[in-house]
C-alpha cells in the first residue's frame, strides 16, 4: 500500500490486536462494575429530577452557584432555586424544564417585582452612615439611616442582586424597570427590609409604602409615607384594598385597576407598576 | 436546514454565547497559552477539529447511548479524537506541538467540548451539531487568540513571534506571568459583557420606541 | 523526609495547581461562590486526585509502557478516572449520605476537570522521559515519585487547589456584596481576585 | 424494573459502551501505525531546533570522557552529540556565581566549522536552576555575543560588559562558564583545534605516560623557570610530578618534569629528574631544577648575587614583639647584600580572613635597599598597599631604627609590612653583630 502520509510503519497486528484487546477488558470491566453498583444502590429518587436535568445544559459550569446542573436540577425539582439562575441552557432547554415542572410556575399569572417604599430621599436620615457600601450592612447598624424603620435606603444591594440589571436606584430609592423584570426573585431575597413584592404584570397599581406606624409617626419621618388614612379602604368600589395594621394591601383577584384609590390617596403613596423610570 | 436557524448557531457560536467570554468554559488553555498568539491559533484549531467530529459522532449516537454510561462514552470519542490530532501534529507540526505542550491532552476535559456534547450535540441533528462545534470553536479560536495578541505584544513585545522592538527596552513583564492572565482575562470579559449590554440596551431601547 | 516535605510545600504553594500550573480553572470559577460549596469541591477534587495517582501510575507504568502503547495514555486514563468517579458517586450516595451532600454532587464535575489529567499526566512523567508531557515535566522533583509519594502527591495537590479554591470564596463572598462598575461585575471582579492571588503565590515560586 | 428486563438494559449498556471503546481503541491503533515516526527522526527534529543541519552520527559515544568533563569551577559537560557533518553538539551546565555552586544554566552549544577556524555555530539556553533573572538575557544578546567566535579565543573570553546584561550577572557569569566549559571539552578532549598550550599539553602527556596534568595559570613560575606552560602531574602510585615545557610546536617541544614537593637543595641533585625529553640542552635543565623562583627575584634586584645560604637561621628567624612573623629563608650575596624571605599573618580584622604575605627584603651597608612581594593571600586591602606604596616608605631608613609608619587604608597590611621589615632588619643587625 503506497504509503500517502509520507511516514509511519506497516501496521503492526500484534499491537493492533492488543489495544483492542485491553480496550475491550477495560470497557468490559468497568461497564460491568458500574450496572453493579448502580443495581447496589439504586435509590428512590424523583424521576422529574432525571428529566428536568436532561434538558439543562449539563456544561456543569457552576455558573447558577449551584454545585453542577445535577445539584441545580435537584433544587428546580424542590423549589428552591429559579431558572433563570443559569444563563447556559438554551431557551428551548428552560421551556421544556418549566413545563415539566410547569405547574408550578405557569400555572399562576406571570409576575413582576416592585419595590413597596417611595420615600429615599424624602425620608429624613437618622444619622449619616460611612462604611461599607450596601444595605445588608447598613441595615446591621440600629436598622439603617432611614427615620421610617421599614424605609428604603437606596444603596443598591438589589441593583447588585439582579442579573438582568432591571433594578435602579432613582432619588435615593430602589425601583424597578418592569420591562426588563424576568422575576427570577434574586433582588426579593437580596434587600434586607424585604421590600421588594411580586405583583401580577396585568396589574396596574401597587401600594408604595410599608410602614405599619400612624399618620403622626409616619409624617415625622416621611414626606410620601402612608399615614393609614383607611380613605383608599373607603374609595374602592369592589374592597380590593383593604388595611392589614396599617399598611393597605391590594388584593390582585378582586382589584379592577379602576385608579379609584390611587387618585384618592391623599400622600400619592399607591403608584403605577409600570411606571416609566423618570431618569430617562 | 433554514438559514436563520444557522445564522442563529452562527452568531450564538461566536458572539451571544461566546464559550470563552461569555460562557467563560474552557479556560485552562485560555489563561495558560495566551503567552504566545501562535499556539492560541494552533490551539483553537485543534479544539475546533475535536469539538466538530466530536459533536457529529456524539449527535449521531445520541439515541443509542443510554444515560447510564452517557459520560464515559462521550469522553472516550473526545478522547480519541484528541489522540489523533495529537498523533498528527507530532506528525507534521512538531514545533506547535512542542508550543502546545500539556494543552494539547488538556482538550479532552476541555469545559467546552463536553459541555457542547452534552448541552447540544445530544439534543440536536447532526448538521446542526457540526455547526455549533464548528461556530463554537470560531468563537474560542477568536477569543483566545485576541487575548494572545495583546498579552503577547505587552508580555515580551512581539506579535506571532516576529520580535517587534528589543523586550528589555520596553514590555510589560507582568502580562507574561500568570497573574498577567487573569488580569488580561477577566479585563476581556469585562469588556465583553460591557459591549454585549450596551448592545441589548440598545435593541430594548429601540424596541420600546417601536 | 525532605522529599516527601518538599512535595507538601510544593504541592501546597510553589507549584499550586491552580495559581501556578493554570489547571483546574473552570470549577475554580463556577463553583466559588461560596465557601462550603468551594470545600466539597475541593474535597471531591483531592479524592478523584488520589484515585488518578493510585490508578494512573500503575496502569502506566505496568500495562501501557511495556506494550508501547504510550499514545493509548490519554484514552484509558480519562475512561478509567470518569468510570471511576461514577462509580464513587453511586457508592457515597449509598452509603454515606452525608459525605455525598458534602462532595458527592460536585463529583461529575470533576471528571472535566482540568487539573485531573493535569497531575495523571505530571505522574507520568515519571515514569517516561516523553517530552509530550510538556512543562510539567520540567520540575525536578516529579521525577522521584514512586507508588506511595504518586498517592501523596495526589492528596496534597488536591489540597493546594482546595486552598486556592476555599480561598476565592471566602473573597467573593465578600467582593459579591460590594456595589462595583456593572460590566465588572461577576467573573471579571473574581478574575481581578484571582489575579492578586497568583502574584501572592507567584512569590512562593520564588522560593520553593 | 422486572428481573430479567432490568438485565436486558443492563446488557445493552455494557454493550454500547464495549462496542464504542473497542471501535476507539483500534481506529487509535490503526492511526498510530499510520502516523508513526521512528525515535531516530523524532531525536533528528529535536536537535534540529538547536542545529537545522543536525544528523545523528551514532558511531561516536555520546557520554563525554570523564577526565575532561568539567572545567574546574566553571561548569561540566553532560553530553556530547556528533552530527554526520562534522559538527558537535554539547549539553553543558555553568556554575551562577553563587558561592555554593548552585544556580546553574544548562544550554547546548554547537560547534563545528573545518580546523583552522572551528567557531561556535550556534547556542540554545534550555533550563536554569535558582536564576530568577535570566529571562532579561534574550537569545538576541547571546548570540551577538557567542555566536561565530573561533573557538581558539574563547578560552581566553573575559567578563567584560558585552557578555554581562543588565540585572542578570549570575545569569551570565553561568552562560560564559557553561560555554567555556563545552569550548574546553572540544579542545581538550575532541582536539579539534589546537591552542598552543594543547599542543604543550600533548607533548607533556606523550612524553610522561599515564600522567593526568593539570594546566597550572602561574605566571610567577612560569617566567621565573621561563617555561611558556607549566604543568603539575599526578600519576596513581607514583608521586606528584612538576612539568616544564620550554618552546612550541614548530620550534619543537623541550620538556622536564621533576618531582614536586622537594626541598631545595634536592630539587639540585639528577635524582629529581623524573623524565626530559632527549636533546634537550643542559642549561633548561639547569634553569627549570636549580633556579627556584626565589632565585630570580633576587637576581632581579641585586645583581652581583652569587648563590650562598647565610647564616644560621633557628636563632634570629623569629622575634617576640613581631608576632606571628618568621623568616623562611636568607641568603648573602658575595658583596655582602642580604636577601631575606619572610611571611607574615599579622594585621586580624573582625571580617580580615588573614591571608600570608611572603615578601623578600634586600638590605645592603646597613640600609633597606629593596624589596619584592612575592605572594599574598586572603584580603584585598593587600591590593591597595601592593602597589608598593606602604614597604616603600622603608625603603632608604637604616637598619638600627625602624619606625612604624601608619597608611590610612591599609593599617591591616601595613602592620604586616612593617613585621617583616623590622625582623629582617633584627636579623640583619644579629648577624652582622
Amino acid at each position: 500500500m503506497i504509503n500517502l502520509f509520507l511516514i509511519g510503519q506497516p501496521i503492526q497486528w500484534g499491537s493492533f490486536a492488543i489495544v483492542v484487546g485491553i480496550m475491550a477488558a477495560v470497557a468490559l470491566v468497568l461497564g460491568v462494575c458500574i450496572m453493579l453498583i448502580s443495581k447496589l444502590c439504586f435509590i428512590k429518587e424523583d424521576p422529574r429530577i432525571k428529566e428536568v436535568e436532561g434538558y439543562l445544559a449539563g456544561a456543569n459550569c457552576g455558573a447558577c452557584g449551584y454545585a453542577g446542573c445535577a445539584d441545580f436540577a435537584k433544587a428546580l425539582v424542590e423549589g428552591n432555586a429559579d431558572l433563570s439562575a443559569c444563563s447556559v441552557t438554551s431557551a428551548h432547554g428552560k421551556a421544556e424544564v418549566s413545563n415539566i415542572l410547569g405547574m408550578s410556575i405557569t400555572g399562576q399569572e406571570p409576575t413582576v417585582a416592585v419595590v413597596s417604599c417611595a420615600g429615599g430621599n424624602k425620608c429624613r436620615d437618622k444619622y449619616a452612615y460611612q462604611g461599607y457600601g450596601d444595605c445588608v450592612s447598613q441595615n446591621m447598624l440600629a436598622g439603617g439611616r432611614k427615620a421610617c424603620d421599614v424605609g428604603c435606603m437606596g444603596s443598591g444591594t438589589c441593583v447588585n442582586a439582579c442579573p438582568y440589571h432591571a433594578v435602579e436606584v432613582e432619588d435615593g430609592k430602589a425601583f424597578v424597570n418592569t420591562d426588563l423584570c424576568k422575576s427570577c426573585g434574586l433582588c426579593i431575597k437580596a434587600c434586607p427590609k424585604s421590600l421588594i413584592k411580586r405583583v401580577p404584570v396585568s396589574a396596574k397599581y401597587y401600594v408604595a409604602c410599608s410602614s405599619q406606624c400612624r399618620g403622626k409617626d409616619v409624617m415625622n419621618a416621611c414626606q410620601v409615607g402612608c399615614i393609614a388614612c383607611g380613605k383608599c379602604q373607603r374609595l374602592c368600589p369592589n374592597g380590593a384594598i383593604i388595611l392589614v395594621n396599617n399598611v393597605p394591601v391590594i388584593d390582585y383577584s378582586k382589584c379592577t385597576n379602576c385608579g379609584a384609590c390611587a387618585e384618592g390617596c391623599p400622600r400619592k403613596c399607591i403608584k403605577l407598576v409600570h411606571d416609566e423610570p423618570k431618569a430617562k | 436546514m433554514k438559514l436563520k436557524r444557522f445564522k442563529e448557531i452562527a452568531l450564538d457560536g461566536v458572539v451571544r454565547q461566546n464559550p470563552t467570554f461569555k460562557l467563560v468554559l474552557g479556560t485552562c488553555p485560555t489563561l495558560g497559552l495566551t503567552t504566545a498568539a501562535i499556539s492560541c491559533l494552533g490551539m483553537g484549531a485543534a479544539v475546533t477539529f475535536v469539538l466538530i467530529c466530536s459533536n457529529v459522532i456524539i449527535s449521531l449516537l445520541r439515541n443509542i447511548i443510554p444515560d447510564k454510561v452517557r459520560i464515559p462514552s462521550f469522553i472516550v470519542i473526545i478522547a480519541t479524537f484528541v489522540t489523533l490530532t495529537r498523533m498528527v501534529m507530532e506528525a507534521y507540526l512538531p514545533d506547535l506541538y512542542s508550543s502546545l505542550g500539556i494543552f494539547l491532552p488538556l482538550i479532552v476535559v476541555n469545559c467546552i467540548i463536553l459541555g457542547r456534547a452534552e448541552s447540544f450535540a445530544s439534543h440536536n441533528p447532526v448538521g446542526e451539531s457540526a455547526l455549533d462545534g464548528l461556530f463554537m470553536g470560531l468563537g474560542f479560536t477568536v477569543a483566545i487568540t485576541l487575548m494572545g495578541i495583546v498579552r503577547e505584544f505587552l508580555g515580551n513585545a512581539s506579535f506571532m513571534g516576529i520580535e517587534l522592538w528589543d523586550k528589555n527596552v520596553f514590555s510589560i513583564g507582568f502580562f507574561s506571568t500568570s497573574a498577567g492572565a487573569f488580569l488580561t482575562y477577566g479585563l476581556f470579559i469585562a469588556g465583553f459583557t460591557a459591549i454585549q449590554n450596551a448592545i441589548e440596551r440598545k435593541a430594548q431601547a429601540k424596541a420600546l420606541k417601536a | 523526609m525532605s522529599g516527601i516535605l518538599s512535595i507538601i510545600i510544593a504541592a501546597l504553594f510553589s507549584q499550586n495547581f491552580i495559581l501556578v500550573k493554570f489547571l483546574g480553572i473552570c470549577p475554580f470559577l463556577g463553583v466559588s461562590k461560596k465557601v462550603d460549596s468551594a470545600l466539597g469541591m475541593g474535597l471531591a477534587v483531592t479524592a478523584v486526585m488520589v484515585i488518578t495517582c493510585v490508578v494512573t501510575y500503575p496502569i502506566y507504568t505496568f500495562i501501557l509502557l511495556p506494550l508501547g502503547l504510550e499514545y493509548m495514555e490519554i484514552l484509558v486514563f480519562i475512561l478509567v478516572i470518569a468510570a471511576l468517579v461514577q462509580m464513587l458517586e453511586m457508592l457515597l450516595k449509598k452509603f454515606s449520605p452525608g459525605l455525598y451532600s458534602a462532595m458527592g454532587v460536585y463529583l461529575p464535575l470533576v471528571t472535566t476537570n482540568c487539573a485531573i489529567l493535569g497531575i495523571a499526566e505530571s505522574v507520568i512523567a515519571k515514569a517516561t522521559s516523553a517530552e509530550s508531557a510538556g512543562f510539567i515535566l520540567k520540575d525536578g522533583f516529579f521525577m522521584q515519585y514512586s507508588m506511595g509519594t504518586a498517592a501523596l502527591a495526589g492528596l496534597f495537590y488536591g489540597l493546594g487547589f482546595t486552598l486556592a479554591i476555599v480561598l476565592l470564596a471566602g473573597i467573593r463572598q465578600k467582593v459579591d456584596k460590594l456595589n462595583i462598575a456593572k460590566p465588572l461585575r461577576g467573573f471579571p471582579i473574581t478574575m481581578i481576585v484571582a489575579c492578586f492571588m497568583a502574584m501572592a503565590f507567584y512569590v512562593f515560586t520564588l522560593i520553593g | 424494573m422486572s428481573k430479567s428486563s432490568s438485565f436486558v438494559t443492563s446488557l445493552k449498556t455494557i454493550s454500547v459502551l464495549l462496542i464504542i471503546c473497542i471501535v476507539c481503541g483500534a481506529l487509535l491503533a490503526l492511526c498510530n501505525d499510520l502516523f508513526y515516526i521512528d525515535e531516530e527522526t523524532k531525536f533528528n527534529r529535536a536537535m534540529q531546533k538547536v542545529y537545522p543541519e543536525f544528523e545523528r552520527d551514532t558511531s561516536v559515544s555520546e557520554t563525554p570522557l570523564a577526565e575532561f568533563k568539567d572545567l574546574a569551577g566553571a561548569g561540566s559537560v553532560s553530553k556530547v552529540y556528533r552530527s554526520k557533518d562534522g559538527a558537535y553538539i554539547l549539553e553543558a551546565t555553568g556554575v551562577g556565581g553563587y558561592p555554593d555552586g548552585s544556580g546553574t544554566v544548562t544550554m547546548y552549544v554547537v560547534v563545528g566549522g573545518e580546523t583552522p577556524n572551528v567557531e561556535i555555530k550556534s547556542v540554545l539556553i534550555t533550563g536554569n536552576t535558582k536564576q530568577s533573572w535570566i529571562a532579561n538575557i534574550t537569545q538576541k544578546n547571546i548570540d551577538k555575543a557567542y555566536v561565530g567566535k573561533n573557538i581558539k579565543d574563547v578560552a581566553s573570553l573575559q567578563m567584560g560588559n558585552d557578555y554581562k546584561w543588565g540585572g542578570a550577572t549570575m545569569a551570565s557569569t553561568a552562560i560564559m562558564n557553561a560555554i567555556k566549559s563545552a569550548v574546553n571539552y572540544c579542545v581538550t578532549a575532541l582536539k579539534l583545534v589546537s591552542t598552543p598550550e594543547s599542543e604543550a599539553r600533548d607533548a607533556a602527556v606523550a612524553l610522561l605516560e599515564g600522567y593526568t596534568l593539570t594546566t597550572v595559570v602561574d605566571d610567577a613560575y612560569t617566567t621565573a623557570v621561563g617555561a611558556n606552560f607549566y604543568f603539575t602531574g599526578t600519576k596513581d602510585g607514583a608521586d606528584d610530578v612538576d612539568v616544564y615545557v620550554f618552546g612550541d610546536k614548530e620550534s619543537g617541544h623541550q620538556i622536564v618534569a621533576l618531582k614536586a614537593g622537594l626541598t631545595h637543595a634536592d630539587r639540585m641533585l639528577d635524582t629529581a629528574i623524573v623524565a626530559k625529553s632527549e636533546g634537550i640542552d643542559n642549561a633548561l635543565v639547569q634553569s627549570a631544577q636549580g633556579l627556584s623562583h626565589i632565585e630570580s627575584q633576587i637576581r632581579a634586584l641585586a645583581p652581583s648575587f652569587t648563590y650562598d645560604v647565610a647564616g644560621d637561621l633557628s636563632q634570629y628567624a623569629t622575634h617576640s614583639d613581631f608576632a606571628d612573623t618568621q623568616i623562611t629563608s636568607a641568603y648573602v650575596c658575595n658583596d655582602g647584600t642580604l636577601a631575606i624571605v619572610a611571611e607574615s599573618t599579622v594585621g586580624v580584622f573582625e571580617d580580615y580572613t588573614p591571608g600570608k604575605l611572603t615578601m623578600m627584603v634586600v638590605i645592603a651597608n646597613g640600609k633597606i635597599s629593596g624589596f619584592k612581594v612575592i605572594s599574598y593571600g586572603g584580603h584585598s586591602y593587600f591590593d591597595g598597599s601592593i602597589g608598593n606604596k606602604n614597604p616603600q616608605l622603608y625603603v632608604g631608613s637604616a637598619i638600627d631604627a625602624i619606625e612604624y609608619v601608619k597608611v590610612s587604608g591599609a593599617t591591616g597590611s601595613g602592620v604586616a609590612y612593617y613585621n617583616i621589615i623590622a625582623l629582617s632588619a633584627y636579623y640583619a643587625r644579629s648577624i652582622s653583630a
